[in-house]
């Protein structure tokens, strides 16, 4: 019994003892809380040394003839440990910032958990059918979460939200497929290491992997918003209830791109080869052209949205340059966007809530009256923008570096990035925080006691992970290095 | 094979005396129609006891005209499953059949008797005899409720359509018998060896197609489909969508696996079924988009599944069957909880369009929960078992060359998850429409868990419905 | 030991940010002691008791290792030396000029964090960890900035502060990665930089490196955000804008002057870079007449004259003016501060007047200052800028003359704002009873003037210190003619404002500052304006409601239309089935 | 004229079956339907008696009872049904029940 099973396990159990009448928000801190320690605990434990998979555990689940095998196998490595650390942290976050008495608060709760389980899952398991299956878990606990707690014009985005994603996620399916498919019957399995073994030594003649890296690349591109399959992201995130937005937009959105690392790039080289220029031109609408449709929003919630979009464009950047230095600023990054971009949905929640008040026309010095989620806003604008000192920026830089050498002046192009993002954060942060006070925001009071907790632990996170980079570097690098060594 | 393996073919027999025995005791003795139900049940499980010895054995009697197999003992017990679902639909659903007399439960008895000798057929004479059993009953139960001009209309477009179904259905048979100088299925298979497809033989496999395809609702033939969905009783609505489209299935299966399925033969058919499975699949979902009356949805939906089958069908090989019979078993589960649901809110005075499921999540989680999961398990969202079912129905598919199909499918799905959400938003997110808790007996309570639990788990431990799937089409060789 | 200069400021601006943002008292000592280490430490250095200690490494991963270190050569314990000294000095001014401000702890807080970034630029030992603290002087002059949050003025000047020092850090980051690109190291290393010499991308990379300097110095075109920086208090001002922050970007330069001196053609660009800036913002320092935006622009203005040397190859004259500047720039703008302590924060000079009799001690010392701004032989200025005239006279003529007119301006508007604004009689009823500022204002006041005054001789020892030997041929003509223009300048200043009550000669062109903030506006700003509402306005109709639901729409449309196939007519049933019948017999027979 | 082979009576079960085929879709009264279904179903049987005399195979002709049974167990719950809805809706007419559409 690996212990990434018992994380799962933990959470399922969480949601069980809800749904016959536990209280619902103790028991999904106390489950997120023991799943955080957990991973840290797991962290701690990791060989950064050696690449290859650790706590691995894997029993055969179906293994019939004709059908390719599929096992439950679970493992982690320098690229996913980051990222389940990440969905624990933000998962223990968002449960934390769900105020108590919501209503229908069990069915809540549930769907929340429901959603991390599922991230979880993806992250942790190492076979194409499971790592497909659990990110299928949040589909429909997002749309109920969206549809039945969101706020302005929600059934109108959790429906398209939910369509584009199930769109999405067929059209991956199909890519799956398409890649089994082209194998010869024998080598034909879901299991990923076998497959990875199996393509390097014999990999697909080139036109063969045109088609399926193509659906793979729209599917994943479609879960992570690349550019033109972005519409559903945006308003999406800024109607839906602040923790729901937080494990979305901060973990959710990097399956996709932990797929296209994990599965599609690497076993399938030459079709990544073939589409690199279409994947850097469509990252680059994510970068320029969601950059500046963001400077133009009138509200925090939808603004954030469409930043979050924005900064895929930096994550695609890297994995398409596909070096040492591109995909650990890629992983870095991811858990530094899930980190930021959960505390700054969370800052926008309690915007909504305690000064009633969203569109940037009517806010006006918070800070004054609620000095701490300032501070948090601030920490979080400074981390998306990619200053020294919080998460992002060593993520940002190694993928500049990465993607440098191989194209200067597009990557010069998208550097400029850093500067669109500073002019609608701190165009946020001046409208919302600073200024003179309007009449009537005068009631809005700030986040006490306890309920500082979160917003401390992502704080933390990114500030810690600024100063000192080695600290997540070590397992990364010596993983990433394992991982290419395999191409 | 000497006659004395009469036992074998207990469970056609056994129902159908049963059914006879229970007509004559109903008609003498004026039997409470529930009881007659319970017995009815009572009937199907000593016919689901009698098989249980003789799963392992295979045989083949009458003269080369039924054949026992571990695919037919699966189908037979395939069926008797429906059956009883359908007789537990029907006790619930009492208070709507107003002259709820014992026949509408004893009919299905005979259905389920022709559907379990059809699993076992070698021979397009019993086919003809066991798909008419089964079509003349369900005539005569989608037009059961006489006091309703819906349940007649839909009678009287079954029947007719049925009618010319049957007509093709014999003509085919008439020149594949003309063709091959037999009507044996190996016979066949052994002509279309050594002489090859004529234009005679073809002719017969075209006009045989039609037949089966009214049988599993596809497209072109599926004309009949949401109308009859939507005017019969809810349970035979049921009935229908698993039962008759399973059967349809299966006589698909054995008509390919056996007498068409030299590559000779596949050369025409296979690009005919691909065809028809991309139309089915695209006119299901696309159709079913702006319904908003649930038993007809669930009809478009039927067509669309039936368009998924299809595409199983069509990849001819060993994981393309196994997937169908996987898929079967998957939309037997979500598609009666459905119904199971429906029954209930009927009973409740509820109506049968998604605005009457409003606010069910408040009134009864149970309910909705299971509603919602039949939804999402047929729009094919995992971890549920109609995921399972179409990954593996496109990976058959994509592994025999019909990658356009897939593509099709695909894209089909995504533009069918719509309307199976539209239901879950309703039950989730609006207010209740009609007020008060819904009261649900135990025992179905118990059922719907047993079909939920079911759903969810064999979608992600899909190991023994699989490899009962994958037995049943190794064992169907004979 | 010498981790101290980086951790004591941090660990102070944690403390204080963590736990005593309330307590004013403990912040202030807190942040206080944090400089008075540092200013040790870098005593300790530069008596070179302390040793650089060894690097950490940041980021090590094949093809990129970036390190945490310390370079101590002459040139950084120069600067650590004036840094933390007016820092600790301006620490002190602070307890008094904020003593009543409520925030007071949280403005310590940020000082602190300011100090530490500066001194990592200092130190740095590579372009990473130097972008690294470069960023964060941005960020936590963003920060003091907008100390008075409340203010609309000051918020907006602070997102305009940080916008301008990205746009410049945006082209050293471009920079770092050409360098990094052709030598594959990071580190301030003039072997690796051969890699660079014959290259094409040469030119380039200095440029873009020089870009960040333009960004952070407030060079033309960036400079827009130095004068509106004024709306922080005062002592912000005198330490940031005035001493070390804007000087960080000239020290840049000169630390890495092994990349700038391999490209003749971008020294120039340099060099008419710093001319060009000096001249213009000393033309406008002429026109204004709130007295904390002359110092601004007079600061621009001998940035200016820095980048200049450095163009013309005058590292070291460059940090002499660097040094002695940062001593006078300071001791003014704290002048200037006391004054508006005393004057309830009156900043228009035309509404003072007077003010010398009544607040002696800043008079005095502030004339100092202004006089060893303006060149007066004897005073550290006229020594520092002789120096660079000196090599602008060596390499560059035409600049040699644009630097001596901008010396005349300076002693102009110098003169002009310490006669109307101290001299004549009081203008209003606030100035009236305008009384001296509390010592411990005054105490950093009367330090300052004594460096002003000593920091140019040799005895001294910056120049010793810098390691410049005599040049020769120091030609005749260059003190003759600094000479004449501050003499020039005082005359016209003394002639024009002696008894002026109101100012005479508006020119609009100047007092408008060139009209940059208005091209700015109407460019830059309208255009990202309207390009954001046109790409908003796509993404939402073209891309969200053409294409997405336009999709969905034509989905719907076809389930619509197969819908209404159904109509429920049996015949027309019949017909479609035997329709099918007949499409099955067309495709088996078909092909 | 030579004499009757196995095509004639082919040809003229398909005519029967096309005849039956048009009445179906032509004629508006539900009876006649029947009556149509009839035809296409006597046409099967007519290919299937021709099959089985000339290939001597008497199989064929065995399957003939069935679908005579079956033909009749179908009219008759056609006429059973026709009898319920002419007492609903005082008509025979396919127009009429159209209730279940779109």
């Amino acid at each position: 019994m690996s212990p990434l099973t018992i994380l799962l396990l933990v959470e399922a159990s969480a949601i069980g003892l809800i749904l016959f009448g536990a209280p619902p928000k103790k028991v999904s801190m106390a489950a997120a809380a023991v799943n955080f320690l957990l991973s840290l605990w797991l962290y701690v434990q990791f060989p950064a040394g050696l690449g290859g998979y650790q706590f691995v555990e894997s029993h055969n689940w179906i293994a019939l003839s004709g059908l390719p095998d599929i096992r439950y196998h679970v493992g982690v490595d320098g690229l996913s440990l980051p990222l389940v650390l990440l969905t624990t942290l933000v998962t223990l976050a968002a449960v934390w910032v769900a105020p108590a008495q919501i209503k229908r608060a069990a069915e809540f709760y549930s769907y929340l958990l429901l959603l991390s389980l599922g991230a979880l899952g993806a992250f942790v398991s190492l076979d194409l059918f499971f790592f497909y299956a659990f990110h299928e878990f949040a589909l429909i606990p997002t749309f109920l979460l969206i549809g039945i707690w969101g706020t302005e014009n929600r059934q109108f985005v959790s429906i398209q939200l939910t369509l584009y994603l199930g769109l999405g996620s067929l059209v991956l399916l199909a890519g799956i497929i398409a890649l089994l498919g082209a194998l010869p019957a024998g080598a034909r399995t879901f299991d990923i290491p076998r497959l990875t073994e199996y393509l390097r030594e014999n990999p697909l003649p080139p036109n063969q992997q045109l088609l399926p890296f193509a659906l793979l690349a729209a599917g994943f591109g479609t879960l992570v918003s690349l550019f033109p399959f972005h519409s559903w992201a945006p308003f999406g995130y800024a109607s839906a209830p602040a923790s729901a937005a937080m494990l979305h937009a901060g973990v959710l959105k990097k399956f996709g791109l932990y797929g296209l690392l994990r599965v599609a790039m690497p076993l399938l080289p030459g079709g990544a080869e073939a589409w690199k220029p279409w994947i850097l031109a469509l990252l680059l609408g994510n970068i320029l052209f969601i950059g500046f449709s963001t400077i133009a929003q009138k509200e925090l919630p939808a603004m954030l949205g469409f930043s979050s979009v924005m900064h895929m464009g930096y994550l695609f950047l890297g994995l398409a340059c596909w070096n040492v230095l591109g995909i650990s600023g890629v992983v870095f990054l991811m858990v530094a966007h899930g980190l930021s971009a959960a505390l700054l949905f969370a800052v926008a929640g309690e915007v909504r809530e305690r000064a009633g008040e969203i569109r940037f026309s009517e806010l006006g010095g918070l800070a004054r009256r609620m000095p701490f989620v300032a501070v948090a806003f601030l920490v979080g604008s400074f981390a998306s923008v990619g200053v020294p000192g919080l998460a992002n920026f060593p993520g940002e830089l190694l993928i500049f570096f990465g993607s440098w050498r191989s194209q200067p002046l597009f990557t010069a192009v998208v550097v400029w990035g850093i500067v669109i993002s500073a002019v609608y954060q701190l165009r946020a942060v001046r409208s919302v925080f600073y200024g003179d006070l309007p009449q009537h925001l005068i009631q809005a009071n700030d986040v006490e006691g306890s309920g500082r907790i979160p917003y401390m632990l992502l704080m933390a996170a990114l500030l810690i992970l600024g100063i000192w980079p080695g600290t997540l570097l070590g397992v990364v690098g010596s993983g990433v290095r394992g991982f290419l060594s395999l191409y | 094979m000497h006659e004395g393996l009469w036992m074998i073919a207990a469970p056609e027999v056994i129902l159908v005396a049963g059914g006879v025995f229970l007509l004559l005791a109903e008609s003498l003795a004026k039997l409470e129609s529930k009881a007659v139900g319970v017995l009815v049940l009572a009937v199907h499980l000593i016919a689901g006891l009698c098989l249980l010895p003789f799963i392992t054995t295979r045989a083949v009697i009458w003269d080369g005209l039924y054949t026992w197999d571990r695919f037919a003992v699966s189908g037979k017990a395939f069926f008797l499953v429906v059956g009883m679902l359908v007789t537990y639909l029907s006790l619930e659903g009492e208070a709507k059949v107003p002259a709820a007399r014992a026949e509408f439960y004893i009919l299905p008895l005979f259905c389920t008797a022709g559907m379990a000798l059809l699993c076992s057929v070698r021979d397009f004479v019993l086919l003809f005899v066991a798909l008419e059993l089964v079509t003349v009953t369900l005539f005569v139960l989608v037009a059961y409720r006489r006091s309703d001009p819906a349940s007649l209309e839909a009678g009287a477009k079954y029947l007719i359509v049925g009618g010319l179904a049957t007509a093709f259905l014999v003509m085919g048979i008439a020149y594949i018998f003309g063709a091959t100088g037999s009507t044996q299925f190996d016979a066949v298979a052994g002509f279309a060896e050594s002489e090859g497809v004529g234009p005679v033989l073809l002719f017969g496999l075209a006009f045989l197609l039609v037949g089966l395809g009214f049988k599993a609702a596809a497209v072109p033939f599926h004309i009949w489909a949401p109308d009859v969905y939507q005017g019969a009783p809810t349970p035979i609505t049921a009935y229908l969508s698993v039962g008759s489209k399973a059967a349809g299935f299966v006589v698909l299966l054995r008509v390919f696996l056996l007498p068409f399925w030299n590559t000779d033969f596949q050369r025409h058919w296979v690009p005919l079924v691909a065809l028809l499975a991309a139309l089915s699949v695209v006119l299901g979902n696309l159709a079913a988009l702006p319904q908003r009356n649930i038993k007809r949805l669930l009809g478009y939906s039927s067509i669309s599944h039936a368009g998924f089958l299809l595409i199983g069908v069509a990849s001819h090989s060993f994981l393309g069957f196994a997937s169908v019979l996987y898929y079967l078993m998957a939309y037997l589960a979500a598609t009666f909880t459905a119904f199971l649901v429906l029954v209930l809110l009927e009973r409740e005075k509820g109506g049968e369009t998604i605005a009457d499921l409003s606010g069910l999540a408040q009134r009864s989680p149970l309910l909705a929960w299971s509603m919602a999961l039949a939804m999402v398990s047929l729009a094919g969202i995992p971890p549920l078992m109609g995921f399972f079912g179409k990954l593996l129905v496109f990976l058959a598919a994509w592994e025999s060359g019909l990658h356009f199909l897939v593509i099709v499918g695909v894209a089909a799905a995504a533009a069918g998850i719509y309307y199976y959400v539209m239901v879950v938003r309703a039950m989730f997110w609006s207010d209740p429409v009609h007020q008060g808790p819904i009261a649900v007996h135990p025992a179905t309570r118990g059922l719907l868990l047993a079909l939920n639990v079911g759903s969810i788990l064999f979608g992600f431990y899909v190991k023994p419905i699989l490899a009962l799937a994958a037995g049943a089409v190794v064992g169907s060789g004979g | 030991m010498a981790w101290l200069l980086l951790l004591a400021p941090l660990v102070s601006a944690f403390l204080v940010w963590v736990a005593f943002r309330r307590h004013p008292r403990a912040s202030q000592a807190v942040s206080i002691t944090a400089s008075l280490i540092t200013f040790l430490t870098a005593i300790g250095i530069a008596l070179g008791k302390i040793e650089a200690p060894a690097s950490l490494a940041w980021i090590d991963l094949p093809g990129l290792r970036v390190e945490i270190g310390m370079t101590l050569d002459s040139l950084a314990r120069l600067m650590l030396l004036m840094v933390t000294g007016v820092a600790f000095l301006i620490h002190v001014y602070s307890l008094g000029y904020m003593a009543e401000d409520p925030g007071r702890g949280r403005f310590f807080g940020e000082l602190s964090l300011f100090l530490a970034s500066m001194i990592g630029i200092i130190v740095s030992t590579n372009f990473i960890m130097m972008y690294i603290f470069w960023e964060l002087v941005g960020v936590s002059s963003y920060l003091l900035i907008g100390f008075w949050f409340e203010k609309n003025s000051a918020a907006d000047a602070a997102r305009k502060a940080f916008l301008a020092n990205r746009v410049g850090d945006f082209g050293f980051l471009l920079g770092i990665l050409t360098f990094w690109a052709t030598c594959g190291t990071v580190a301030f290393d003039p072997a690796a930089a051969r890699g660079l010499a014959g290259n094409s991308l040469a030119p380039i990379a200095a440029l873009l490196l020089f870009c960040g300097c333009i960004g952070k110095s407030a060079q033309i075109p960036l400079h827009v955000w130095l004068p509106d920086a004024m709306e922080g208090p005062t002592p912000v001002s005198a330490l940031i804008h005035a001493a070390t922050m804007v000087a960080a970007g000239v020290y840049m330069l000169c630390r890495i002057f092994f990349v700038l001196e391999l490209s003749p053609e971008a020294l120039s660009v340099i060099a008419w870079t710093g001319g060009i800036t000096a001249l213009v913002a000393a033309l406008i320092a002429t026109q204004q007449n709130d007295i904390k935006r002359v110092l601004a622009y007079s600061t621009m203005s001998q940035l200016g004259y820095m980048v200049l040397a450095v163009g013309c190859a005058g590292t070291t004259a460059a940090m002499f003016h660097l040094t002695t500047h940062g001593f006078f720039k300071a001791l003014l703008f704290m002048g200037a501060g006391s004054v508006l302590h005393a004057l309830h924060h009156e900043q228009d000079i035309w509404r003072m007047g007077g003010v010398g009799r009544k607040m002696p001690l800043t008079f005095a010392t502030f004339g100092i200052g202004a006089a060893a701004l303006a060149g007066i032989p004897g005073l550290s200025g006229f020594f520092s800028k002789e120096d660079i005239l000196q090599t602008a006279a060596q390499s560059k003529p035409a600049l040699f003359w644009i630097a001596a007119l901008t010396a005349a301006l300076t002693a102009f508007y110098m003169t002009r704002i310490t006669l109307v604004a101290f001299l004549g009689k009081p203008r209003t009823e606030v100035a009236t009873h305008a009384k001296e500022s509390p010592l411990v204002m005054g105490i950093p006041l009367i330090i300052l003037a004594g460096l002003a005054i000593v920091a140019g001789y040799p005895f001294f020892g910056i120049l010793h210190y810098l390691g410049a030997q005599e040049s020769a041929e120091k030609s005749l003509l260059v003190p003759a003619a600094s000479l004449t223009a501050v003499i020039l300048g005082l005359t016209a200043g003394a002639v024009g404002y002696g008894r002026a009550t109101r100012e005479r000669i508006v020119i609009p062109l100047l007092e408008r500052k060139f009209y940059f903030d208005e091209i700015y506006d109407w460019t830059i700003l309208k255009l990202q304006e309207e390009a954001a509402r046109l790409l908003a306005w796509i993404d939402q109709w073209i891309i969200g409601f053409f294409l997405v639901r336009g999709g969905a729409f034509l989905v719907s449309l076809g389930g619509e239309m197969l819908r209404l196939l159904q109509a429920g007519n049996l015949r027309e049933y019949a017909f479609f089935f035997a329709l099918g019948a007949g499409g099955i017999l067309l495709l088996l027979f078909g092909h | 004229m030579g004499t009757v082979t196995l095509g004639h009576y082919l040809v003229l079960s398909g005519l029967l079956f096309a005849i039956g085929l048009a009445g179906v879709i032509i004629r508006r009264d539900l009876l006649i339907m029947y009556m149509c279904l009839e035809i296409m179903l006597n046409a099967a049987n007519l290919s299937l008696v021709a099959f089985s005399r000339f290939s001597q195979q008497i199989r064929g002709q065995v399957l003939v009872f069935f679908v005579i049974t079956v033909a009749a167990v179908e009219v008759a719950v056609g006429l059973a049904l026709l009898v319920s809805l002419y007492r609903m809706k005082r008509t025979t007419k396919a127009e009429e029940i159209t209730a279940l559409k779109f």
